[in-house]
């Protein structure tokens, strides 16, 4: 694992590496980088498995990270790659070209997360949701339950009541 | 020749056809597994409507409501839940979680209904047909826990260090240890009500998780201006309704509310606190007495913008804490901590004013505009046997008074106590750490009327007592005091059996056959103190209202039947410090309103 | 290929004038369903034995549910001997069984295909999630309480029932049906517009016609 | 006069009892399959009560005339079938209309059922009963083929086409069956019966796993009644043409249902063990080995 | 390449050509092509998604996946869920085997949090994971024979999968959800008598295989309908992220117990089943053969598990636990693959972000577009099922 990324830093800017376990590891490479250190990765060091693309909403931080899983299958180990891109029109490089099934992944992080991937095959096209005329529901900002209830009717004659706020309406209501 | 085999080998399927079917004959009554998931099972009686199952549903599924036949009371909401089964998805975490083993699962698992509305209902409380069942989920052992059940252990002196000197015993939480007994915490708030203060116990735990002291300490102070002394020396009532304490160790919480007062710096109190400016009134109390009610009075109406002035007939502040409570249990300087704080706050004291001797209380009504009284229980009672009135006989408060001021104290060699509360064993701790320094060795003997289990004294105190050697010997009622000039010989006493009658009335019952003699050089009494009125003028008593037994009768403010005299603390509630603090919050507030009113 | 082909369309007539022709009205029937009367004494105690009898499922498994469909058509629990049988097709099937969650995606199938079975018809709905939301009550994709969107004749409890108390419960729609009280078509027809209202009100992408039995 | 209306009425008497019968039937070999399975499968009554069900359905949508025809023609051919056959040999009751020329129309009965699917489906306007349809015109034709060289070995064998001689051929003993008389034609007609009944592996044509359920997918109600119907008179009809032609026929009600019992179960044997070929699969293999053996046995009874 | 894709390839020469994106150019104004929807509502489509085919004829000439009809926002609930409370609800994600979820959320769970689980509760999440696997490929090889218009075999093996459900029953509590593996250990030891009547039930599984090898896999139309069909060439593995047995029937020994071992499956003897010719049978073959493994492995670990010990470490309390910042990614093998779960905390009591790789999210979209190109429209189902995948776990 260490030599992968000592001759990675030959090539590209890694930002930071941490190693979260024996056989994984996570690094940062700036959204320019990265699909090049991804095509890198594959083609030259071998990790030719895509385990999963995906993305994580850091509202505070107004930044999504999306990350990479590469996997090793001789090595048998994994590599994480963490791209922070923008939340203000979010847009990241695609790269269905590597991946067949990346277009998948870039199809529901499009429908999900509103990431746009240009140039990658049906990335517009509705994936899971039907009529959505919300905000990505994976986002932070999106309140799921607030929306279900206002949407969903749900079924009346709930009540419940906390035991300290109870005790003290019965036992010392006027303390 | 392959081939032909896959076209015959297919029809040996048929072979089958001969066999009895494995189908289930009546699958509607089919009992499932012992372990199944099945409906919902309450033992109601058991339950205490603690909410840890609806906190920890992530489905929603489980409400508390009030059941007909269960009362709210200490230690029980009166509450029970109720589940959806139009949420429910049977994880069985409300049974893992629960605090009580109350409740679990049946093995029954068909509910079929037309109305979708039916399907809700009070486990316990409405009669199921699956309520009796034996079978189903319960909670697993062999390590299974969510939370621990177990305290987090505190540091203590060894008894061999700690019975020659009045360093404090209890050394406090660091901070993992806190954190991790703040952890153990369900936030249940049942110990809430229980707090005579109603403490915001639960939100104050939270901030020690959350590694906020300073929003602790800011939760400790609106209901408790004596963080430090109740963090030591608090009768804890919460920790015996702790749900967590059902079925483990209760959470320790007067340690932690311990934990966060000690580590925030007084310095820094005000500015955590905000109370760095306040709002005068312009008006003005007088407190009488700086015990724990008089020092929370004064907080709390200095806080509201009044001027306050205590007036303490001892030299120091604090009362019973300081006088009656043995410094290896609570040292000065904390003390002292809480103390300043109050002080700072504006709160004026004049010490060694003896109301009615210095000034008297119809001079302070001139002078202020209210007045509290907390004036506590300073006379021990006596048992009155025969040899009571002997010199050689002492009373405990007396002697824990003399300790602090410094007086020199009576130690003999063989001292017998009698009485089973906390004063009597702080009194024969402190005995004990006397002789040890004075004799080299201990020679106590605790006796009390009551037996060991329902001896009122907090039992930590007993078995720490114990390890320092005392002895503690209960379940005797005092016959009398064997005397020879001015000596005392020891003490006569017979077997009790029985100290309650039926009605819970004091009315103790004894074998008169059973007799036992403890030798003693010195006797010390401490069955509990009397409080002193004779700073009221006999014409100012004929005012106050009192009840039958001697104590004056106050209104839910605090106040008196003279309307600019509040009263609290031991002489109307207690004795214990939390009531004293809960009673001078409430008079305060009580005081606020008469003052705002006139 | 998006959606023109349910868009409407411009044809020119024979005699040359352009006419905009709907292509879901080319398709389906345009009036509402009727309730159905049912027939008198004896007859209708009858043909409600029957009914009850023979209980043709949807195979349609729209949420996790399904799962136990295979038990109950298999050895172990075998329904079959109890007169319940699964059919492919809607137009043919008398019980729609939905098992569990509905997201609002099914949801609009699940109409469709309510609406494609033949008067009577019966709905048997498993599990919390079509009670009250379920596990998935806070969930912007499922719906809460399936009686909002069609009449329901027997709730099953469990997350997820066992195949016995689905027996059971088939056991109780027999009773119900044999009862007379199986009469779900001809709620959802005199309720249509109610029924409507909230399906259209969750359903954004209503692409399909009102009307398709 | 009197003789036609007293024919037509043993010829409805006829048809009431083997309808019964093919429903019991039905039922009873839908258990045997199930204990294949381990399992007690359905009561042996229930496709009375499915069939009551289906009438008493409240409403129905329609397609279009043929919609409505196309069952009614199946039906008519299922019935059309039996009415030609001589269902208990030498019995004056159940003879039916067996006349001179009998196995012609037989054959082509046969194929009506097919065709009034095909009508009555293809108006329903479902892909899956298109897809259906055309797969079971496919399938009838390449089974067919078999089945005709089979008859025709028959014909050419007995000089006859008249079903009631054949049977009479073959009474006597047993030996005396086409079964063991010409054995090719038999083997070849029992291959292509295995499609006729329309089991694995020769199901693709209602297939619920590929097209739910083929040309039946949009019939309902009662409709789909009268499908069920059918279901129940075709295939008796069938068997009874079976055991007619090859297994001697049957001088009694007892014979006729161990002989028809047996023919069925050997579709039903070979169905359970299989799973379903594709259309073209099912089509190439019936130009295969049943169409040499139909052709050997023409050879054979022309020849030897 | 195998001689029989070969073949395959040749037959199918008479069809389009395929464009440079592997599809076919579908003019459908030419009104030769015609649109059917395969599913949600049909019998022959695995779970609840649907296939929008264009076909010619019987051939499918155009495919695209419609998947959502099971979408509950999962990832999305969990967030708002916490750690504790989203243990119910992972199970749910993939229903028919719905262990491997539960795994690989504690097993990332603990990772982040530093908990070692006891090594009773090790065993048991190995015997669980594998029981797990057993009913899935039971109740798989009768879909397989059921898409194929075989019933008799799904009979006989739902059956046997009730057996190991009475025993995850037993052990669990839980019929299908068995909210067994939490965060920290497991729900509880093995009951007595378990593995008596465990025993028992492994020995009727051995005896059925060996009928259904005999009925399904010996038989001349299943062989016919199978050996050529729907081959998966080696080179798609990486591109289309191919795993599990659809990967081992192409040659490719990919096996998660194996290539990043966990629990206890270092000390378990097996060797992963790998095929040769990637067609249908032989995934399907593969996959039998990899029951049969199972049901070794399962002997294996009863003679192995420890009948007392903890069963749960010592955590912080779950109502308020708050797993250190980080994050990770941890990996299971299921019967149709990698199942694994990644994991984004922020350090609070909830998680901030948890998603859920399920091996039919490659399976179902891209590689069934691919595959179901060409093929007969009556084949579809049978091709579906012998990818395994199941929807839940691609919308999640």
């Amino acid at each position: 694992m260490q030599t992968i990324i000592e001759n990675l830093q030959k090539h590209f800017q890694v930002v930071s590496y941490h190693q979260q376990r024996e056989n994984l590891g996570f690094l940062i490479a700036s959204k320019e980088v990265a699909v090049g250190l991804i095509t890198h990765l594959r083609d030259y060091e071998g990790f030719a498995h895509l385990v999963l693309l995906t993305a994580v909403d850091w509202i505070e931080d107004e930044h999504f990270q999306l990350t990479y899983l590469l996997h090793h299958p001789e090595k048998k180990v994994d590599l994480g790659v963490r791209v922070m891109i923008s939340r203000e029109n979010a847009e990241m490089y695609s790269i269905h070209h590597l991946w067949e099934q990346a277009r998948t992944y870039q199809r529901e992080l499009r429908e999900m997360f509103g990431i746009n991937f240009p140039g990658s095959p049906d990335v517009d096209k509705p994936f899971i949701l039907e009529g959505w005329e919300e905000i990505p529901p994976y986002r932070r900002d999106f309140d799921t339950k607030e929306y279900s209830e206002k949407t969903y009717f749900p079924r009346p004659g709930r009540e419940t009541h906390d035991p300290a706020e109870y005790m003290k309406k019965k036992l010392y209501p006027n303390e | 020749m392959t081939k032909l085999n896959d076209i015959l080998s297919p029809f040996t399927a048929w072979k089958h056809v001969v066999r009895e079917p494995v189908t289930i004959k009546d699958p509607l009554n089919r009992e499932a597994a012992d372990r199944y998931r099945g409906f919902h099972k309450n033992d109601i009686s058991e339950c205490i409507g603690c909410g840890t199952c609806e906190s920890i549903c992530q489905n929603a599924a489980i409400d508390l409501v009030p059941v007909d036949g269960v009362e709210t009371k200490d230690g029980d909401s009166g509450l029970r839940p109720r589940v959806d089964y139009g949420r429910c998805c049977w994880c069985g975490l409300c049974v893992d979680v629960c605090t009580t083993n109350s409740l679990s699962l049946s093995n029954e698992y068909t509910w079929v209904d037309e109305d979708p509305d039916n399907f809700r209902f009070v486990p316990g409380a409405e009669n199921k047909s699956w309520d009796n069942r034996e079978k189903g989920y319960k909670k697993p052992g062999n390590g299974y826990e969510l939370y621990s059940p177990v305290r987090e252990s505190m540091e203590e002196l060894e008894p061999e260090q700690r019975d020659q000197s009045f360093i404090e015993i209890v050394q406090g939480y660091s901070k993992e240890q806190a954190e991790k007994e703040a952890d153990r915490c369900v936030e249940c708030g049942i110990c809430v009500a229980t707090c005579p203060a109603h403490m915001g116990i639960p939100e104050y735990i939270k901030a020690i998780r959350n590694d906020d002291l300073n929003e602790g300490l800011r939760v400790l102070y609106d209901t408790n201006p004596l963080p430090e002394i109740c963090g030591r020396i608090c009768t804890h009532k919460c920790e015996t309704v702790c749900s967590v304490g059902h079925h483990g160790d209760p959470l320790s919480i007067r340690w932690l509310k311990r934990y966060i007062a000690d580590q925030n710096p007084a310095e820094e109190y005000k500015k955590i606190l905000n109370t760095e400016t306040l709002q005068p009134t312009g008006k003005k109390v007088a407190i009488i007495g700086s015990g724990p009610s008089g020092l929370s009075a004064a907080h709390y109406l200095a806080l509201m913008g009044y001027q306050c002035t205590i007036y303490e007939k001892l030299p120091a502040a604090g009362g019973m804490m300081r006088f009656g409570i043995p410094e290896y249990r609570l040292p000065y300087d904390q003390l002292d901590k809480d103390i300043n704080y109050i002080l700072s706050l504006g709160v004026e004291i004049k010490y060694n004013m003896t109301i009615g001797k210095d000034i008297t209380l119809e001079e302070l009504n001139k002078q202020y505009d209210a007045v509290f009284s907390g004036t506590g229980l300073h006379m021990g009672r006596s048992t009155r046997v025969p040899g009571t009135d002997h010199p050689e006989v002492y009373q405990a408060v007396d002697l824990l008074r003399d300790i602090v001021l410094g007086n020199e104290v009576p130690v003999k060699e063989k001292i017998v106590v009698i009485g089973g509360g906390n004063v009597a064993m702080d009194i024969t701790r402190s005995l004990a750490r006397l002789q040890k320094q004075k004799f080299g060795k201990v020679d106590m003997l605790t006796t009390s009327l009551e037996s060991e289990d329902i001896m009122p004294a907090d039992r930590e105190e007993v078995i720490e007592a114990r390890e320092e050697n005392a002895v503690i010997d209960p379940g005797w009622g005092p016959v009398e005091i064997e005397t020879e000039g001015d000596k005392v010989k020891g003490l006569h006493v017979v077997k009790c059996l029985s100290v309650f009658d039926e009605n819970r009335r004091f009315a103790p019952k004894f074998d008169e056959e059973q007799k036992k003699f403890f030798p003693a050089d010195m006797v010390v009494e401490s069955i509990g103190q009397g409080m002193d009125l004779s700073y009221l003028s006999e014409e100012f008593k004929e005012q106050l209202k009192m009840d039958p037994r001697g104590r004056i009768l106050v209104n839910d403010d605090f106040q008196t039947s003279v309307d600019w005299l509040f009263a609290g603390g031991d002489m109307i509630q207690g004795p214990d410090v939390i009531h004293g603090i809960a009673n001078g919050h409430k008079a305060a507030m009580g005081i606020d309103k008469y003052l705002s009113d006139k | 290929m998006g959606k023109e082909y349910i868009e409407k369309r411009t044809v020119i007539s024979p005699e040359g004038n352009p006419i905009e022709v709907d292509p879901l009205k080319d398709y389906f029937c345009d009036a509402a369903p009727k309730s159905c009367k049912s027939a008198s004494g004896i007859i209708e105690k009858f043909a409600n034995w029957a009914r009850s009898e023979s209980l043709w499922v949807l195979g349609f498994g729209t949420g996790c549910g399904a799962i136990e469909m295979r038990p109950l058509m298999t050895p172990r629990f075998d329904a079959y001997r109890f007169g319940i049988q699964w059919r492919p097709t809607p137009r043919q099937a008398s019980v729609f069984v939905i098992s569990g969650y509905l997201s609002v995606k099914t949801l609009k199938r699940v109409v469709r295909s309510y609406e494609q079975m033949q008067n009577p018809k019966f709905v048997v709905a498993l599990g919390s999630c079509t009670i009250n939301g379920g596990m998935y009550w806070d969930s912007y994709n499922t719906i809460n309480r399936l009686d909002h969107y069609m009449p329901v004749d027997v709730y099953i409890a469990g997350c997820m029932p066992r195949p016995e108390a689905l027996l059971a419960g088939f056991d109780k729609l027999k009773h119900i049906i044999r009862e007379g009280r199986g009469e779900g078509a001809n709620k959802y027809a005199e309720n249509f517009d109610w029924y409507k209202g909230n399906q259209k009100k969750i359903i954004k992408d209503w692409d399909m016609p009102d009307y398709n039995w | 006069m009197g003789t036609i209306v007293t024919k037509i009425l043993y010829a409805l008497l006829t048809l009431f009892i083997v309808t019964n019968y093919g429903l019991i039937l039905s039922g009873v070999v839908r258990k045997i399959g199930a204990r294949v399975g381990r399992r007690h499968g359905i009561r042996f009554y229930q496709p009375y009560i499915d069939l009551i069900k289906n009438y008493t359905f409240r409403t129905r949508i329609t397609h279009g005339i043929m919609y409505y025809i196309g069952p009614v023609f199946r039906l008519t051919g299922g019935i059309g079938l039996l009415l030609f056959l001589p269902v208990i040999y030498g019995s004056p009751v159940f003879d039916n209309f067996s006349f001179a020329g009998d196995l012609t129309f037989v054959l082509y009965f046969q194929f009506f059922g097919v065709l009034g699917m095909a009508l009555g489906a293809g108006e329903s306007g479902h892909p899956y009963s298109a897809l259906g349809v055309s797969r079971g015109l496919a399938q009838t034709t390449a089974m067919e083929l078999p089945l005709t060289l089979g008859v025709l070995a028959l014909a050419v064998q007995y000089h006859t086409l008249n079903i009631h001689e054949i049977v009479a051929a073959q009474q006597g003993s047993i030996l005396h069956w086409t079964l063991f008389t010409n054995p090719l034609a038999a083997i070849a007609m029992m291959l292509s019966f295995l499609a006729m009944m329309g089991r694995s592996p020769f199901d693709v044509v209602l297939a619920p796993q590929e097209i739910p359920i083929g040309p039946p997918t949009e019939y309902h109600s009662a409709l789909l009644g009268v499908l069920q119907l059918n279901r129940a008179i075709f295939p008796a009809a069938k068997l009874i043409l079976f055991m007619n032609l090859l297994f001697g026929g049957a001088t009694n009600w007892g014979e006729l249902v161990i002989k028809t019992f047996f023919i069925y179960m050997w579709s039903v044997f070979v169905g359970i063990a299989y799973p379903r070929f594709r259309v073209d699969q099912s089509v190439r293999w019936y130009f295969g080995i049943p169409l040499l053996i139909g052709v050997a046995a023409i050879l054979v009874v022309k020849y030897f | 390449m195998s001689k029989k894709l070969l073949k395959w390839n040749e037959d199918r020469t008479l069809f389009p050509e395929k464009n440079s994106e592997g599809k076919i150019d579908v003019d459908y104004d030419s009104h030769k092509f015609m649109k059917i929807w395969h599913g949600p509502q049909h019998p022959g489509i695995t779970g609840n998604m649907s296939l929008e085919l264009t076909l010619l004829g019987d051939e499918v000439m155009d495919c695209e996946t419609h998947v959502g009809y099971l979408h509950r926002g999962f990832e999305k609930l969990m967030e708002r869920r916490k750690y504790i409370q989203c243990f119910p609800i992972v199970c749910r994600v993939a229903v028919p085997e719905p262990d491997f979820n539960e795994y690989c959320f504690a097993s990332a769970m603990e990772e982040l949090a530093g908990i070692e689980v006891p090594e009773a509760a090790e065993w048991l999440r190995t015997l669980v994971l594998e029981m797990s696997r057993l009913q899935s490929f039971l109740a798989w090889i009768g879909g397989q024979a059921g898409s194929l218009g075989q019933g008799i075999i799904g009979q006989w093996t739902i059956y046997l999968r009730d057996l190991i459900l009475d025993r995850f029953e037993e052990l669990t509590g839980g019929r299908i959800y068995h909210m067994y593996m939490l965060p920290g250990g497991v729900r509880g030891l093995l009951p007595d008598g378990f593995r008596e009547r465990m025993t028992q039930n492994l020995d009727d599984i051995d005896k059925f295989m060996k009928d259904v090898k005999k009925v399904m896999f010996d038989n001349y139309v299943f062989k016919k309908r199978t050996v050529g069909m729907g081959v998966i060439d080696p080179a798609w593995i990486n591109p289309f992220g191919i795993t599990g047995p659809n990967a081992r029937a192409a040659g490719v020994a990919k096996d998660v117990r194996k290539d990043n071992p966990y629990l206890k499956y270092p000390e378990l003897d097996f060797e992963p089943v790998v095929g040769k010719d990637s067609d249908i049978y032989t995934r399907a073959d593969v996959r039998r053969r990899d029951l049969l493994m199972t049901v070794d492995l399962i002997r294996q670990i009863m003679a192995k598990i420890p009948d007392k010990g903890d069963i749960r470490a010592k955590t912080p309390n779950v109502l308020h636990w708050k797993v250190p910042a980080g994050e990770t990614y941890s990996r299971a093998e299921c019967t149709r693959g990698e199942y694994g779960y990644y994991m984004v905390s922020d350090g609070t009591e909830y998680p901030r972000r948890i998603n859920v790789r399920g091996p039919s999210y490659t399976h179902a979209v891209a590689l069934l577009e691919k595959m179901i190109v060409n093929a007969n429209i009556a084949d579809v189902a049978g091709l579906m099922v012998s990818l395994h995948t199941y929807p839940p776990e691609i919308e999640r």
